[in-house]
């Protein structure tokens, strides 16, 4: 009977109210507070953000997918599904209230779940468990990150195991120093919505796993060769970006946390444009230089370029006037077409180039953020920076090397060849078509 | 049996002028190869990569030996652009032919 | 003159309201009622629960296509696209108001179409048509349900039939007994967003459809051997899984009908987060319990256990707490992993594991309600389930067999070898990847 | 400190409205008032259908990269990502003020950029930047109605020169005519959400492209005959369009500009209903009409038949009642099936079909409106249609002819036969899925 | 060496009547072709045309020259449904098979 | 004709040992295949399934009489890993072996 559980609720209210057709105030008790209506109009924001942020990990899911060899893609997608999986229960588990229930200034907040409140609980501005939701879809979009780095070489299960820590204790711990009100916070580290605390993080624990785990066999040969291993789908990669950016907007825009007001609602907006803006310049630049660089559009560039104008922009989305994010943006994209190949002489074999897009574009956006935001200065920024990295760095290299001593990290040189699907999951992306055999897919 | 193998978009020429000499049975499948046509270079994501073996078609057809002579001329003919990659051509022996669907054999199984 | 449209609707508006800015309620004729507030903050929670749900219908198009052979690939696709537009057209036509013009306590509402109310009669707490698109969705997705086991083998027009009467009259009527204020509604019968009435409805369609279908050819062997059959992409099967994640954000959140104050407004994030954690449990059960049963992972059984979570959870997403969620979802995702080869023994053939995921979690989940809501009992539950298993199933039976003696249910055994894509369609879904010849694609 | 930033801002309010938990205007200087709400609900309309509409970049790209052969799937990727940003740059840069900026009855606004405005200048009804934002999408969604056409054969960079001018100049100065307030509007015309004013204008730029360009090798013989080339991925076409149907909501939901009040908030549910609705009856229309003409259901000519659909009803969402919204969607499912083969008679050679369905639906919804809205008239609407018309067509072709002298706007016959993936961008779709060898093909 | 183009649908009937014949060495690859069979039309958007090929099964088995009018015979057993399109058999002659790894030729190496 | 059926990710080494004998011509293409190595069984929903044919890749490569054992050598040699399935190689006649571009003939076409 939903039809009738909502007219009998009308009943009931225009008892009181609709007699009063006067309207919101006239009857205090009964009519709406502009406190319920910020609480309604912030909850419905974090709502709108937080669906929309979940739907990035099928952003990422698409484009590891487009990116990876097709002996693989099966593999990717258990691995962004499980981690995601992953995050929603263990930001239940321990990851809020480690976050969230830091004291001012302090460095670590609760080992507790987190539970719902109770409808006489929320006399704060928003639902809590809406902020709850929204908080849990950035801490698997930190996760994300790490899955296209390590993919067609990290086992499975190690992989989802390293995502329990990182999702439960590591990208809380951190984020409790800033957004949960502690020590990063009060040394004045501004980061809008995550920057740092989100991209950052993934691309450091990405970093330091792809240091440990090794490139691919083949990538690198040793005369200092390096050996593309194109990926299996280009409208996937490209599904994917898009569905990245879309997600963006709850992102960076639900990270104003607040609608309800004149001010709020143009922030948001102003987000919106902004964010937007970063990220088609990102793709611009990305096109252009490649074209210079190497007299052909790179569309794995391209979309990468676009990413990057995103990180760029998440540090800081409102101060920006529109050609500031349109700077910002560009810069991301150059970076991102910089360091691709960078990474590659180094040997450090990134999969979609989410170290790039994630840690680079992640710190640059991070530093960007006084060029536009008075209240904010390069010192704090820069502590926070470095303070994160240097935490999320040393604790996932632990983790990282504490699984490669005892289940291993590695498939075996076999699997590898033969594609992880068929050696994690005894299945294949794509049963019906063949790879084309090529030296690139060995 | 002739075996040939050309660029694919030359398949239509060449079944064209395989049917007007009569030649109806015709297998084909998608190789790659290289030959004096080493491939070329490509940048992806910043690295350079080799790529050796460009895509093309492989034709089978089973004739008669009086037909075979034509038949290699017809597809030169209808393949040829000039260009490096215009690929080649196979002759070898069939020992036998058999029709599945009515078991003939030899030359009026073709 | 969309933008000077606004700006003169804001000068009339300001010469009544700006000119008394003191607000709302100031001047009772002019300013907003908490009526008003309430009704366009219901009606964008059903417009965008709505749009959300909608999206689902694409959600089952990639689902079907990942896990189908190649060759079945566009036939499913126009299943799927055509399903939901007759779904839009019979709801409209018949369904709407047979569901919701029914007397309190009945059985069946009237068979007239719906009609947009006027902005007069739009007394009620929420735009009429905001409810009409809201449950035409619902229809749309119980008609999702039966492509994906039927896929392969049923022909394009018979299966559409099907569809014009189920979302047209069956799911309609049978809707209406608890959602339209009906007899079940009165028998105390509870299923908030549709376990039973939406996810079993397709489910029990799609069971007797696969028993008087038949399986595919060569999935059963007369030795007793299952032969599997992969489908044919796993990403656009993970896409589909979190497309249809996504889409339940509207499904189950949609359901609480009201969003326009505290306790609406928390119960809507209450219901996002419940609904979220099931389904990361869902998938973690699945993956550790074929890894258990089988050694390795199973991704298809993941993405099911997504879904094992989210129609468990569907029945009742708000009164569990996170821990309740996390179990009502695990239950789900082992069910899931358990029925799917029990169907195999049975020799039902399910192509996507609808029956499973919504007909059996569907039935787990409405039995769990009073686990939690301590307003409902366990009698009441399982009448309900019986009442419209038995409902659905007689009708669909009927219908089932009608087609089948008059224009025939199943495509040729040819035409099912070669593929119903060149039979039903006469194009390919991939024209240029040949499908390797393997044995399982025969 | 995101949390603690919303709490102390609740704080702040409290210390001032909670004291009064009377509510709303009670202290008329704090409270909410009536245009702070219908500010934010109508800034939050421009949000949500924003970013919905954004979404239909991605609707294209997947529509565009499964209708096109394999060799020139990454191409029409790259073009999609590419054309989106420009638009994002070009409606930034000039857009937005030379369509917004223009005096009543004008016919063109001014060359500067858009700034976002400050707090205190959002005395509007809406968030000046949420409206950039809206109307920024609707001008990317016309330049992606271009690549569809043109596909497979135009160079990538002079493709998006061409888009640079479309998004910048062509679109916005039309735009100013009618939903600028420009003389068009003066003269009566009436297009609610752009079937002509965005959807016709993407079509006529693409049909003068068609002609300019010719058809691809290999599509018409000289003997009259027609050489279908089928898409390469049937599934990443459907997905397309329903991401297509989905953003379509927020295309013309969106363009009702108002959320606020019981009137807005219905019309944009029955906008909704009726957009379903059209979308729907296109669909069956079509798979009914194709099953006739050709004894097959024709799956591309349904996802048509969908978008035929929602363009027919774009210009007059509001006004029809479902019958009538059902009528519209058949008639331009109709046109689509019969105006498809019509083009290869004439060899104009459209990839996807984007004329059909952009330009002939766009004019036929556009001669609707006055079917069913009484304040409309036929001499307008044609007035409006032949304006436009005109307008993009003459100054499109001449572009066309100016990129065509100049850089040339065609690929080398060799460079179109081995596929623009690896002569523009130097890499496959799908590297390792080989096409199968077929005269279509070639 | 046996070269059978044969129906898709009929590789396993096949696999399983060579190997009564104890024979276990097979490759198998994906062609298309005509013959007799002579391809369909389709309309697609509209506009007729022809399916010129006919997606088939290539299966390439070298047996020593005993085996080979058996497994000929086998094949066309297995294969055989009677309609057009049921494929062909192609007999040839291998000078040397060479097992790779363990360099074993001959009968042996089979 | 040599026809050899390796492990896929052996091409590279293959075709740099052919390319060491001066042999430039080779058509690859993609196989499937069963000989000693029977394939696996694997598990999908729950239901056991047997995976009949490996991935290969066949190679054709066509080079004068002179140099064919030298060629099956080079082969053997770069695509032994000494594990099963590491395939086989064939030695087949060919007739007459054309150059379409040119038309030329004979040893001086490979
Ligand atoms: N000796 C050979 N053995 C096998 N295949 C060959 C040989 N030579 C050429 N081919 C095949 O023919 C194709 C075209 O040969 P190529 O030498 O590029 O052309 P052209 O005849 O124009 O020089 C190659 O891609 C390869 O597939
Ligand atoms: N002369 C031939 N040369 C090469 N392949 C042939 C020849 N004749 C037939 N084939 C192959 O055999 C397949 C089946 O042949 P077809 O003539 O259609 O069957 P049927 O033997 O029933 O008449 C064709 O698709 C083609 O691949
Ligand atoms: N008699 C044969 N005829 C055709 N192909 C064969 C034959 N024997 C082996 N093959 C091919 O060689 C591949 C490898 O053979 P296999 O017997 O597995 O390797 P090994 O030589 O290591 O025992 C098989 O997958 C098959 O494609």
């Amino acid at each position: 009977m939903r039809k009738l559980r909502l007219i009998t609720a009308l009943l009931i209210a225009s008892s009181v109210c609709l007699a009063a057709p006067a309207a919101l105030a006239q009857d205090g008790d009964t009519a709406v507070t502009t406190q319920e209506l910020q609480f309604v109009f912030n909850t419905l924001l974090f709502l709108l953000g937080g669906f929309l942020v979940m739907w990035m990990a099928a952003g990422f899911a698409m484009l590891e997918s487009g990116m990876v060899r097709s002996k693989n893609v099966a593999t990717i997608c258990a691995k962004n599904i499980g981690l995601y999986s992953i995050a929603g229960l263990m930001f239940w588990l321990f990851g809020y209230n480690l976050m969230y229930g830091v004291d001012a200034g302090g460095w670590i907040g609760s080992f507790t779940w987190y539970e719902h409140p109770t409808h006489e609980a929320e006399t704060g501005s928003y639902a809590g468990t809406s902020d709850w939701f929204f908080q849990m879809v950035f801490c698997a979009t930190a996760a994300s990150i790490v899955s296209g780095t390590l993919a067609e070489r990290i086992k499975l299960w190690p992989f989802l195991a390293f995502c329990v820590v990182l999702t439960g204790i590591i990208y809380p711990i951190q984020g409790a120093w800033t957004w949960g009100g502690g020590w990063l916070k009060e040394a004045g580290f501004s980061d809008f919505a995550g920057s740092t605390i989100v991209h950052s993080v993934g691309g450091w624990a990405a970093l330091v796993g792809a240091l440990i785990l090794g490139a691919r066999i083949g990538k690198y040969d040793s005369k200092g060769g390096i050996h593309p291993m194109p990926g299996s789908s280009m409208p996937l990669a490209t599904l994917g970006t898009f569905i990245l950016w879309l997600g963006w907007f709850g992102f960076n825009g639900g990270s104003q946390l607040a609608l309800g007001t004149i001010n709020d609602a143009s922030d948001v907006a102003r987000i919106f444009a902004n964010t937007n803006t970063a990220a088609a310049a990102g793709v611009v630049a990305a096109m252009v230089l490649t074209q210079i660089l190497y007299k052909k559009v790179d569309l794995t560039m391209a979309l990468n370029g676009a990413l990057a104008g995103l990180v760029s922009i998440t540090a800081e989305p409102l101060t920006p006037t529109m050609p500031m994010a349109a700077l910002i943006g560009v810069i991301g994209g150059v970076l991102v077409v910089v360091t691709v190949p960078l990474l590659d002489k180094l040997k450090i074999d990134d999969v979609v180039g989410a170290i790039p897009v994630h840690l680079v574009c992640g710190i640059w956006g991070t530093l960007a953020v006084p060029l536009t935001n008075d209240s904010t200065n390069f010192g704090s920024q820069i502590i926070g920076i470095l303070a994160i990295g240097v935490f999320v760095s040393a604790v996932s290299a632990v983790l990282w090397f504490i699984l490669k001593g005892t289940v291993g990290l590695r498939v075996s040189e076999e699997d590898e060849r033969g594609g992880l699907d068929i050696a994690e999951l005894g299945l294949e992306a794509y049963p019906e078509f063949g790879p084309v055999t090529s030296p690139s897919t060995a | 049996m002739l075996t040939a193998i050309i660029k694919p978009h030359k398949l239509d020429a060449v079944d064209e002028a395989l049917a007007k000499l009569g030649i109806s049975g015709i297998t084909i499948s998608e190789v790659m190869g290289h030959g004096r046509q080493k491939g070329h270079t490509e940048i992806y994501r910043g690295a350079e990569y080799q790529v050796s073996y460009i895509p093309k078609t492989k034709i089978e057809v089973v004739v008669s030996d009086d037909l075979a002579d034509k038949a290699s001329d017809a597809i030169i003919d209808a393949a040829r652009t000039g260009n490096i990659g215009d690929g080649m051509i196979f002759v070898g022996e069939i020992g036998e032919a058999v029709r599945v669907r009515t078991g003939e054999t030899g030359a009026i199984a073709l």
